[in-house]
């Protein structure tokens, strides 16, 4: 709702092999619309992602980083999702203090069974970030041509 | 301990006794009913549309009354009850209809359904404890045997009212056992009596006001309570066989404050 | 449908809340439903009436003024479909129009009743008049 | 620098209908180390598949990118095509182009922009792909299977026919679930004891199935081919071993009063008991509850009474440790509670009650010896009302229904209201229906004969309320299709309630690592291609803990599960995964951080000696992983602060290059 012009924010969602990442096929199947602007990586549980990934990512011009992953207790690795759950709390207090918004970023845990959850999610977390505008804080000028 | 209390208007006339009854009950069981200034009718009955909003601006002020003063809105009426609590439940859940319902009001701070609605018996059994009711009861009323009769106001709709199970409620029969009576279990307990369209087509209120008193009378209850004004009036008129009173009145009995009265 | 109808159900969706999409033709609503008898069109028929877009007949019949609002069939509809917020979307859709109460102030003396509560006339004003 | 192959796909106009796959192949040909990109209506036929094959050869490529449907659907495929082509299965990655960008975006230009970038993404990660070997593990042959009733029990024996060892874990005192409850079955009529009994004897006799019956899985721990699992056998105060089942302390038991599971709580059995007739172990059971020797040492009449000596007040919960290659799940199902719906009555009135409870009454192994009566008063019912959907297809509210069709209620209940109507004609049948759904071989014509031959009222239209008045019950109901009210004075409401997975599911599926759906059911590897699996590697389902089912389909299912099993079992030895962690020894600092995250145990320390600069040599605590036992999760990955901790297949430097890629 609050897309200012032609303004669409870039947000990379790292979703889990086994839960998330079906969701959002699930979504597929579904024909169940998000933004475009939302581009999954795969990563084999969510706890493969390293903090390092959503600083880069940042770093890079992404307006918005979502973790997706499987319910509290559903993890195929038992426990990888609690992990997740525990850095990322460390890392976004820290871009909290670094004056990135942690509205732009998120754990969700969504399910091979939720495609509707996942395209809501996306749909609500887009608009979320769209509202903050574009993310300057941590861009790497370098990296722009 | 002190409540707010929103009588409603029928309790100002024609049901006096729900009232008066309910306060000095209340009064013996240790809990003060104050009464919000210059509160206005709840409207009787709840609109649903989403786009009703000055219908329902009593009930917000009362209930912002409520959380000024930091206590819980408690009424007895079934009909107010269910009103309050369905306009809460839409400030808690509806953005929009706060958002235009605060806009309207126009207070420095905004009401989104802070305050805690119970019903009278919510307050029976979940702040005071029927236990408690039990320990203050003087006249036993044992061996009578009392069908509740519960209406559609105190548990429709049940997401929202959460007060019983809506389709097999206990919260007034606990009540009956713990002032030492009988509850008498019927089916038509939770149906309509016909409500407001006793004014319009008194024959279709009469149908479905019978269809409760035969089946209490006929299950063996020597007398039915009641929370609500209209329901007593629709069951009475309609020809009950036994009588129809408020459930206040017989707590009364039971705590011995009616007594005080009739000196 | 027609836009004008199209736009009367949008309304009427809207103003009510609810989905009438969902229902899955069940019939809980009118076999739950204490004013049955006394209605042209049942709980399921205003769904689906609505649904397909079939809503004049609705607003012209008397079935508007008989649904008691005891919510019995919101409680019961197994697909939260709540027919009893759609038969008051149209009420109101009918007696907001200009003119178009149920209910008058004038017709109010001849219906009374010296014991019926207030309770009764606020509700039934509340239900027949805008 | 990699020689990396693009080829886009179709999929018929599944893709090909919001992205525009020329421009998009067209658009990565340019990518860094492609040398080669085209598209093709279907990559996954054959002939998509020569393309790939082909192209592999002709231009000698180190890795390729297929843009098409997800990865989930046909990575596999076409990894097999790479290697049949010569390229290492893991230089393959997919852009999964159609689940996540055609079918959800409906504007080409939007989805073909989406498409590119996902490609680019693909690409940046083969770039750093390195070929991959997989190790192997052995296979433990044995297989578990976890629920005794039909399903389970079709299972074990199609397993062990084909000569390998299998343990059935029920939680009962005997085999047989529900079917052993029912009393006949659709369409056939055949009584369920006599076709489910003789099987309950092959199991008991079959010399490659233990039963450990009142017992529970309690951990399980490995993986595929590798399974440990600890079952708790618990006391029933009874040694199988020397138990005859002649039933004599059942009989003298002076505890008469505990409600019997078994017939629903309809009547009573002893403290000591023996569930049913048939039951497999025949072996008796005390109830700790309800036996007063446990509970305060007064009585004894059992041990005075047992022959054998069966009897052992002492006797304690026992572990046992297995290992398995396989496990198959078949917890099965039970149906709902009806306290929620209580518009019906259920809690109100004995004269309503489930259509399980009715299968009992009707039983002539039953409460009632098979005589139709009301549960109240002993009567014969002469009005029936069977109302259907309770609970099923309600999508109100969560606490309340299930959303679901429980799929085997209409054709029971067309069961009972024939059989009503064949026993007694004088009784008056009415069914309540939303749909009557009957897809299945022989199902509606017999739930047409019901209606035709039998004269049962069927009637689309639903119950509102059940009032309990005097000796009836008064039905109010609805007929849509005279548009009516009904009034109906019944003797006897029976309700179809919705099923819904055993309770016991959901730690199990915790336990097995297996996925489960929103309602608890467990969910298949593939909703069509792989019904028996779940997407745990070694985890198989049977039955209707997967979804609502009726006998044949779990006897289909069951007989598919133990196929897949087998399977399994007949391999000497698993190709693992590949994508497993490894350390650099050189940049470990052996912190140990990484062992602790590790759910699987697999990451030990090892001293090893390293040569040091100045040609001394020195020894040093580092990381070694062990690949069988690691599935890959990546928990150490990041939990490593010196960054020797890596994934194969999803390498920090893959993930950041497709990070980037996505960036630009």
């Amino acid at each position: 709702m609050q897309v200012k012009g032609e303004y669409k924010p870039l947000i990379v969602a790292f979703c889990c092999n086994w839960c998330s990442y079906a969701g959002a096929d699930l979504a597929g199947n579904n024909r169940l619309n998000y933004p475009d602007n939302v581009k999954i990586i795969k990563v084999p549980c969510s706890c493969r992602v390293n903090p390092m990934f959503v600083l880069r990512a940042f770093q890079r011009g992404a307006d918005g980083v979502i973790l997706c992953g499987c319910h509290p207790g559903d993890c195929h690795y038992t426990s990888g999702n609690y992990y997740t759950r525990r850095r990322m709390a460390l890392l976004f207090s820290m871009l909290n203090y670094l004056g990135i918004e942690k509205e732009r970023t998120r754990v969700e845990w969504v399910s091979a069974a939720e495609g509707a959850k996942f395209a809501a999610t996306m749909n609500e977390f887009t608009e979320a970030v769209a509202a903050l505008g574009e993310n300057k804080r941590l861009e790497d000028l370098r990296c722009k041509k | 301990m002190k409540v707010t209390y929103f009588p409603g208007c029928t309790l100002r006339t024609k049901a006096k006794d729900l009232d008066m009854y309910a306060r000095r009950c209340a009064e013996k069981l240790g809990v003060t009913l104050e009464e919000p200034k210059d509160w206005q009718c709840c409207g009787g009955v709840f609109t649903t549309a989403r786009d009703e909003i000055a219908t329902k601006l009593s009930s917000v002020r009362a209930l912002k009354a409520a959380k000024d003063k930091e206590q819980m809105l408690v009424t007895v009426c079934s009909a107010c009850h269910n009103v309050i609590k369905q306009t809460n439940h839409a400030m808690q859940t509806d953005a929009d209809f706060a958002f235009r319902v605060n806009n309207y009001l126009g207070e420095d701070e905004a009401y989104h359904g802070e305050t805690k609605v119970l019903h009278y018996l919510e307050l029976l059994r979940d702040v005071v404890g029927f236990d408690k009711v039990k320990e203050a009861v003087v006249n036993s009323l044992a061996g009578k045997k009392i069908a509740a009769y519960y209406g559609c106001l105190l548990l429709r709709p049940s997401n929202v009212m959460k007060m019983d199970d809506s389709e097999n409620p206990s919260i007034i029969e606990d009540l009956i056992r713990a002032i030492g009576a009988d509850p008498v279990v019927y089916p038509y307990r939770n149906e309509c009596c016909g409500g407001y369209i006793a004014l319009e087509n008194p024959e279709s209120a009469k149908a479905k006001s019978s269809k409760v008193t035969k089946s209490a009378a006929g299950h063996g209850a020597e007398l039915i309570v009641t929370a609500c004004p209209l329901c007593k009036y629709n069951l009475e008129k309609n020809g009950s066989e036994i009588p129809v009173v408020y459930f206040t009145e017989l707590l009364a009995e039971a705590l011995g404050v009616k007594e005080e009265d009739n000196e | 449908m027609n836009k004008e109808t199209e736009n009367l159900r949008k309304e009427i969706v809207r103003i009510s809340g609810v989905n009438p999409v969902k229902c899955m033709r069940c019939g809980k609503c009118s076999a739950t439903c204490p004013a049955y008898d006394e209605m042209e069109y049942h709980p399921h028929q205003f769904v689906y009436m609505v649904e397909s877009g079939d809503i004049e007949p609705l607003l012209n019949s008397k079935s508007l003024y008989q649904c008691l609002t005891c919510f019995a069939c919101v409680d019961r509809c197994p697909r939260g479909v709540e027919p009893a917020k759609l038969v008051e979307a149209v009420r109101l859709a009918a007696v907001r129009k200009q003119g178009a109460n149920h209910l008058k102030a004038d017709d109010i003396p001849a219906l009374l009743d010296e014991d019926l509560p207030q309770q009764a006339i606020v509700s039934a004003f509340r239900k027949y008049s805008k | 620098m990699q020689r990396i192959g693009v080829f886009v796909c179709w999929c018929g106009s599944n893709i090909a209908g919001t992205v525009d796959v020329q421009a998009v192949s067209e658009a990565l040909k340019n990518e860094p180390g492609v040398v080669f990109s085209t598209n093709y209506q279907y990559m996954c036929s054959q002939a998509g598949q020569d393309i790939i094959k082909n192209a592999i050869k002709e231009h000698k490529l180190t890795g390729m990118v297929v843009c098409s449907c997800s990865p989930r659907m046909h990575e596999a495929t076409f990894r097999k095509t790479a290697a049949a082509a010569g390229l290492n299965s893991y230089m393959v990655e997919i852009a999964n182009i159609r689940e996540q960008c055609s079918w959800v975006h409906k504007d080409m230009q939007i989805g073909t922009e989406k498409a590119i970038i996902l490609g680019k993404a693909a690409i940046a990660k083969v770039n750093l792909n390195a070929p991959l070997v997989p190790g192997e593990s052995p296979v433990t042959k044995r297989a578990l299977v976890i629920g005794g009733g039909i399903a389970g029990i079709q299972t074990a024996l199609d397993i062990a026919e084909a000569g390998f060892p299998v343990d059935i874990v029920e939680t009962k005192p005997t085999i047989g679930g529900k079917m052993a409850q029912l009393d006949k079955t659709f369409p056939t009529l055949d009584c369920a004891a006599c076709i489910l009994t003789p099987k309950m004897v092959d199991v008991a006799q079959n010399e490659n199935i233990r039963i450990f019956s009142y017992s529970e899985v309690t951990e399980v721990k490995g993986f595929v081919g590798n399974f440990d699992v600890k079952i708790k056998k618990k006391a029933r105060y009874v040694k199988e071993d020397v138990c005859t089942g002649c039933g004599l302390c059942t009989e003298k038991c002076p505890q008469k009063k505990v409600p019997n599971e078994f017939n629903l709580g309809m009547d009573n059995r002893r403290a000591i008991y023996i569930p049913f007739a048939q039951a497999v172990p025949k072996v008796a059971t005390i109830d700790p509850n309800a036996c007063n020797m446990l509970k305060n040492g007064k009585c004894g009449v059992c041990a005075k009474v047992c022959a054998a000596g069966a009897i052992d007040y002492k006797q304690q919960d026992e572990i046992i440790e297995e290992k398995y290659g396989a496990i198959v799940a078949a917890t099965g199902f039970n149906p709902i509670s009806m306290d929620k719906f209580d518009e019906y009555a259920y809690n109100q009135s004995k004269d309503v009650i489930t259509s399980l409870e009715f299968e009992r009454l009707t039983n002539a192994a039953g409460p009632s010896a098979g005589k139709l009566i009301r549960p109240s008063d002993g009567k014969h019912p002469h009005t029936i009302v069977f109302v259907q959907c309770v609970g099923s297809r309600c999508a109100a509210c969560a606490e309340k229904g299930k959303e679901y069709c429980s799929k085997i209620c209409c054709m029971y209940t067309a069961k009972h209201a024939m059989l009503t109507r064949d026993k007694y004609p004088d009784t008056e049948v009415y069914v309540f229906y939303i749909d009557v759904r009957t897809p299945g071989k022989n199902f509606d014509e017999f739930y047409r004969r019901a209606v035709e031959e039998y004269g049962v009222h069927y009637i689309k239209g639903m119950v509102g309320k059940v009032a309990p008045e005097g000796d009836k019950l008064m039905v109010q109901a609805s007929d849509l299709l005279a548009n009516k009210q009904l009034h109906i004075a019944a003797d006897l409401v029976v309700l179809a309630a919705a099923i819904e997975p055993d309770k016991s599911a959901r730690p199990l599926a915790t336990m097995l690592t297996a996925s489960m759906d929103t309602n608890d059911f467990f969910t298949e590897a593939h909703p069509k291609l792989r019904p028996v699996e779940s997407p745990t590697a070694g985890i198989f389902l049977s039955g209707a803990c997967q979804g609502p089912k009726d006998i044949p389909e779990t006897v289909s299912q069951a007989s598919a599960a133990a196929a897949k099993v087998i399977g399994l079992l007949c391999k000497d030895k698993l190709t693992g995964n590949p994508c497993v962690a490894h350390s650099n020894e050189l940049m470990c600092n052996g912190c140990s951080s990484c062992e602790r995250v590790c759910p699987y145990g697999a990451i030990t320390y090892i001293d090893k000696e390293f040569r040091m600069p100045d040609r001394t040599t020195r020894v040093r605590r580092v990381a070694s992983v062990n690949p069988a036992v690691c599935q890959g999760c990546g928990a150490c990955t990041v939990a490593c602060p010196s960054g020797a901790m890596d994934l194969n297949g999803f390498a920090s430097k893959q993930i950041m290059a497709e990070v980037d890629a996505i960036c630009k």
